[in-house]
């Protein structure tokens, strides 16, 4: 998603969310525009964890 | 209540200075009977004399240290400088001498200094006669530097500036020395008092923090966007050193996006130093990075330019389209690279 | 004893009576030989300088009032001062003003037009020195005293490229710098005297004192008279009636030839008056009287060397020429500031 | 390539370009004879004469104004401030005349005149001694303002100074005057021109950028947060007017993080600039707001304080933990407010 | 003719010859009446100063060399000029030094363990001038000039609260300013003249002509006496033998009286000279000869003020009295600085 040797791209609110939510935004995919990691998109791969863990479980 | 320019409310807060303390004394150039190019003293030298109120020799060293002795000998001098473009002769005496003497002398010498400066563009004026130096003074530690944005402030502040026992740059938007509005000379419990900004119209999508001569064109810009549905909150931070950052704090943790202006040159300007302080107390609040809308990083133009340099409505709603994250007819402008 | 006293000043250099007439006060007997050299030509384009400096003036400030300028600066009243002292320099001069000498513009050759763009607002800059036909005229210097510091460190250039005291008068180079009586009590002028006197520099240091510094009369710049400064820094001085056009280019060139020949800098005050306000900003009435204006109008630099050269024999036909190029002049001012 | 102090090696500069244009002129206060008080310009006026080497009247205003002079006369003056606390004098003719001239005058005017200033703290020095100005230049339209940090840079950036047609504030760490290294006095395709800033060390974890005195410190720091994990990668800005940002960006999109450090103070200093325009254009790529290590917002204190006052190798460890999130013995600073 | 000359100046005010004998120069005449008024008490007092002040400048250079002072700025060889202009003012007066007036602080009563304080870097400040016991002596300056502007508003401000001119010597409040050689060039040096002239200050301009700005000699400052810069700034000025304490002190008195009596600001210029290097970090060898210093060692304000007292019959237990008194002085500034 991100530029050889650049940072995933997001913005501090979101980039909060994920640490809150313990989500490495490496593995997130970006849906914003060209490739911006959204809370939307913080929000879905935690809803995908929590039912993958309770899965798990 | 009385109806006052701006320059007016300045004028009579200087008059009540001199009537309240025989200490205050004014020098400058031209304030005597002239009353000053803008005739911000008008009538003054006629009410208080040739001794509180002096035509001074043509040095702004020389106004600028000997208002350094006055205040050693216990006066609290107001010294004019005719123009912005005309302080740098007296940068050493204001930065050497008047920001550090309190800190030098460990706190037992005051200088109660205040330094009046009319200053900014939009003027036509020739060149040296619309420059914005206040960043100089507020990157120089041991001054306090404040600017009005209105009459009823003008007259507050010129007043709590030379009743402040540490020294004041007080940075007056020339443009607006015929603003017209409400004063009252009575100042009170609920007097803001100096070094704080004020919220000057609420709202909850973008800060728009501004000063002096552009709090107007903020509050026009406000208006213009609540129009095509986005609330701008606007600061009017009055005082550039210190920065009253919990009001602006505040509101940044509230809209999440900051537009910050200044006629001043962009690079180290005021707005840099708000932009930078703002993202280190909001940054998980900040949806965009904090917007510039300054003057350009060249000298001051020729008046026939000086509309294309100065920050206007159009600049400050292109900003604010930007930390929004919207495109415009202006820029085009994306929201990310 | 060594105490130094202010002795009263001899009286100013004057060659001109305020009627015109030729009567030189002892204190011009050195200059009067840079007079012989003058032809009736010479005096004649003295005249027309100081009469098209006037209309331009005048244009200048009337196309203010009519909103096409910021602000006008006018040199009424101050002609004399420095179209004698402008003609006094030779070609290979170079010449400091501050931002008031339009009639030494003239003599040098500017297009006045770029005053009056400065003044409108359109450009900082105005001419190019650079460029031979501006007569190595430097912009105006709106930032008081400012401009005699560069002014000395040009005479230092000089200096270093051997361009002076070679003892030819014709190719020698040396500076003239303007400033006024406020001018006198700014740091920097104060600077370049002591740079001008340690470097020895080839300059003339000419002060008008128009006795106004906007509202500020010249005696709260200085109690003693200002040429008198001068010395106290090494430098030998002279004080000048401003409105005699010819004492004013006796005593000019004197000193720049002194000053090209090695004699290092140089200072003359220029006695004169601001007649008109300070800029077309400015009220002067808040300051002072109409009678002392009217007192100086009398001695109006431009009626004084009229008188002199119908004394001289100039005919009625050479005066309206001059009117009519005069008005030609600030017409063309007008019509290319539309 | 030749073993030089760093002061050596501006002397070097120096000569090189006092030999290859005739034109280059060097006046400051004591640099002939005694060839400076901190003998950069040693034995230069004994090589080149006194008409090339200049001791001076003791004026700063008279330093500058005259350099305007000899610039219009086509010389190429190198002015000598001989401390950092007195440039003031001279800020007059440097801000309105130096950097507004090239402008005025549509190009036609060139200033090549270079202004040197040893800068900083950190050699014990009495008031006025070791402040560090370069915002006010940076913020100042019209002029160059760089610094060196090593000797090689610092032979090569005087030259490249001189050279310039532009006015140059040159600033000279003068705290690392001794610091030693090799100098080749050949300068080629590959010297860095005079506006770039340079990776000192790479990393990928956190960009520290610094410049002048500092740049030491900064590599110190890099080195110790080696030992603890931390990558650290080391931009000195060599150039504070205009500032390399693309070197700058580059770091930042890669690491996510900045620290920037100066010893002026902080409140509208070079790092709040560098703060707000690596925020403008990395502002998704940051993991943290960028965080300062600057002088406090005092005047320089005496002598005896400046360890307290000036950024150290604790300081910036403790700003990389902050923008790393760590907690640290220093500050117990928690990432999030 | 209006032309100023620079004429040669009469000899500088001097009471003691070189070897210390009563020699007044015809330009002190003016002067004695004050020297009259001194008892031999008065003259031991003198000494004791200029002792003592010697005595704490050269401890001070020792704790520099041994690491406790980052840096010293030697008074060496000025202390007649500071004593006698010292113990000149009043108590009521007003000092402004430089930063090299030790002497002058010590005769006003400062603990000069402050200045010490100031150049080993554990205060910028040093002293409270608001203490009476520091005798109205303000901190140092280390701007070159600064100060100057610093005294002329001071002075002012005396003006204004009506605090000089009543005609009562012993009330009537004037100031003092020091400042070097070097100072001169300033533009605040400069300005403070003007304004000081402009206000008719009640001041003292004390010039102490030491002969150099660190390594630039007096003449690339000015290559006219320095004295006769006051003039053209309309103020009466005087140059005077710094070495002699008693010319230093009758100079200084009656110019501080006609200051304080209404007679606006005054000039002196104290010639002395600089016998140390200019501060501790400074190598006078680079660009002086040791001729020239020992030509002024010869001229030494202690050596020729003995010879004067050993003249008027005092006694070798009064000078080895003064040199332990200097000694312990000395001394207790060594132990509190440890
Ligand atoms: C440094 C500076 N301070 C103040 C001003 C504002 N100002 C413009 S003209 C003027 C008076 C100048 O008087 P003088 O030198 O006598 O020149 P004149 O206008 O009489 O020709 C002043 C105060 C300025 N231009 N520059
Ligand atoms: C504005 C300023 N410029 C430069 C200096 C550096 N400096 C310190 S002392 C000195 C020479 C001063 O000479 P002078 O005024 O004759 O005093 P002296 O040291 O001889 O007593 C200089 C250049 C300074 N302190 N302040
Ligand atoms: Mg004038
Ligand atoms: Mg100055
Ligand atoms: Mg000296």
């Amino acid at each position: 998603t991100a530029d050889a040797g650049e940072r995933p791209r997001s913005t501090p609110p979101v980039r909060k969310l994920a640490r809150d939510l313990g989500i490495d935004l490496t593995q997130v995919n970006g849906t914003g525009e060209d490739g911006l990691i959204t809370r939307d998109d913080v929000q879905r791969v935690a809803a995908a964890g929590k039912a993958a863990s309770a899965v798990t479980i | 209540m009385t109806q006052m320019t701006l320059g007016g409310a300045i004028n009579s807060g200087l008059r009540h200075a001199l009537a309240d303390d025989d200490k205050v004394v004014l020098l400058g150039e031209d304030i005597g009977k002239l009353g000053g190019v803008f005739r911000v003293t008008d009538k003054l030298q006629e009410e208080f004399g040739p001794r509180r109120v002096m035509d001074a020799p043509l040095a702004e060293a020389g106004i600028i240290g000997t208002a350094v002795g006055l205040a050693f000998r216990g006066y609290r001098p107001v010294c004019e400088i005719q123009f912005d473009g005309f302080i740098y002769p007296g940068f050493d005496q204001i930065v050497a001498q008047v920001a550090k003497l309190h800190y030098r002398t460990r706190g037992k010498v005051k200088v109660p200094i205040t330094i009046r400066v009319p200053f900014g563009g939009g003027i036509g004026a020739v060149e040296h006669h619309s420059e914005s130096p206040e960043a100089y003074f507020a990157h120089t530690a041991g001054l306090r530097v404040i600017s009005c944005s209105n009459p009823q402030d003008a007259h507050t502040m010129i007043r709590q500036a030379i009743a402040c026992d540490d020294p004041v740059l007080f940075f007056e938007p020339k443009r607006r020395y015929w603003l017209k509005g409400e004063v009252s000379e009575e100042l009170g419990a609920d007097t803001l008092p100096m070094g704080s900004a004020r919220v000057a119209r609420e709202g909850t999508d973008v800060t728009l923090a501004a000063y002096g001569p552009l709090v107007p064109t903020a509050m026009d810009a406000a208006a213009a966007a609540a129009d095509d549905g986005i609330s701008i909150e606007v600061i009017d931070l009055r005082s550039l050193s210190p920065i009253d950052f919990s009001t602006v704090e505040k509101s940044v943790r509230k809209t999440g996006r900051l537009v910050v202006t200044h006629e001043a040159a962009q690079s180290g300007g005021i707005g840099a130093e708000v932009a930078a302080a703002v993202t280190e107390r909001c940054f998980d609040w900040l949806e965009a990075a904090p917007a510039r809308v300054t003057g350009f990083d060249t000298p001051y133009p020729p008046a026939a330019l000086e509309e294309a340099f100065l920050p206007d409505l159009d600049r400050l709603l292109d900003a604010v389209d930007r930390v929004m994250g919207r495109r415009n007819s202006l820029t085009g402008w994306k929201a990310t690279a | 004893m060594a105490e130094t006293e202010s002795t009263s000043p001899a009286p100013a250099v004057q060659i001109l009576a305020a009627d015109g007439t030729v009567a030189p006060t002892a204190s011009a007997e050195p200059y009067l030989e840079y007079l012989d050299r003058l032809t009736s030509a010479d005096h004649e384009q003295f005249y027309r300088d100081m009469v098209i400096a006037r209309a331009f003036d005048t244009e200048a400030a009337n196309l203010q009032r009519q909103g096409q300028l910021a602000l006008w600066p006018p040199c009424h009243g101050q002609e004399g001062a420095q179209v004698g002292s402008g003609r006094a320099a030779r070609a290979q001069d170079h010449i400091f003003p501050s931002y008031r000498e339009h009639a030494v513009g003239l003599v040098r050759g500017v297009d006045l037009l770029g005053i009056i763009e400065v003044m409108r607002g359109t450009t900082h800059f105005g001419w190019d020195a650079a460029d031979p036909s501006n007569g190595n005229f430097r912009p105006y210097t709106l930032v008081i005293g400012a401009q005699t510091l560069h002014a000395t460190g040009y005479a230092m250039g000089i200096n270093f490229d051997g361009a002076t005291g070679t003892g030819n008068p014709d190719t020698d180079q040396a500076v003239v710098v303007y400033f006024g009586d406020g001018a006198t009590s700014q740091g920097d002028v104060n600077e370049s005297m002591v740079f001008a006197a340690s470097y020895q520099t080839p300059q003339v240091f000419f002060l008008q004192n128009n006795h106004w510094a906007i509202s500020v009369p010249v005696t709260t710049q200085s109690r003693t008279p200002l040429f008198q400064r001068a010395a106290g820094f090494g430098i030998p001085s002279v004080q000048v009636d401003g409105n005699d056009v010819l004492a004013s280019y006796a005593v000019t060139a004197k000193h720049l030839d002194s000053a090209r020949a090695g004699g290092g800098p140089q200072l003359i005050e220029a006695l004169t008056y601001r007649i008109g306000a300070h800029t077309t900003s400015d009220d002067p009435t808040k300051y002072r009287t109409q009678e002392l204006t009217d007192s100086w109008i009398a001695r109006d630099p431009i009626v004084r060397f009229q008188a002199f050269l119908r004394g001289q024999g100039a005919s009625d036909a050479f005066f309206d020429g001059v009117t009519a190029e005069a008005h030609d002049y600030a017409a063309d001012i007008r019509r290319r500031t539309h």
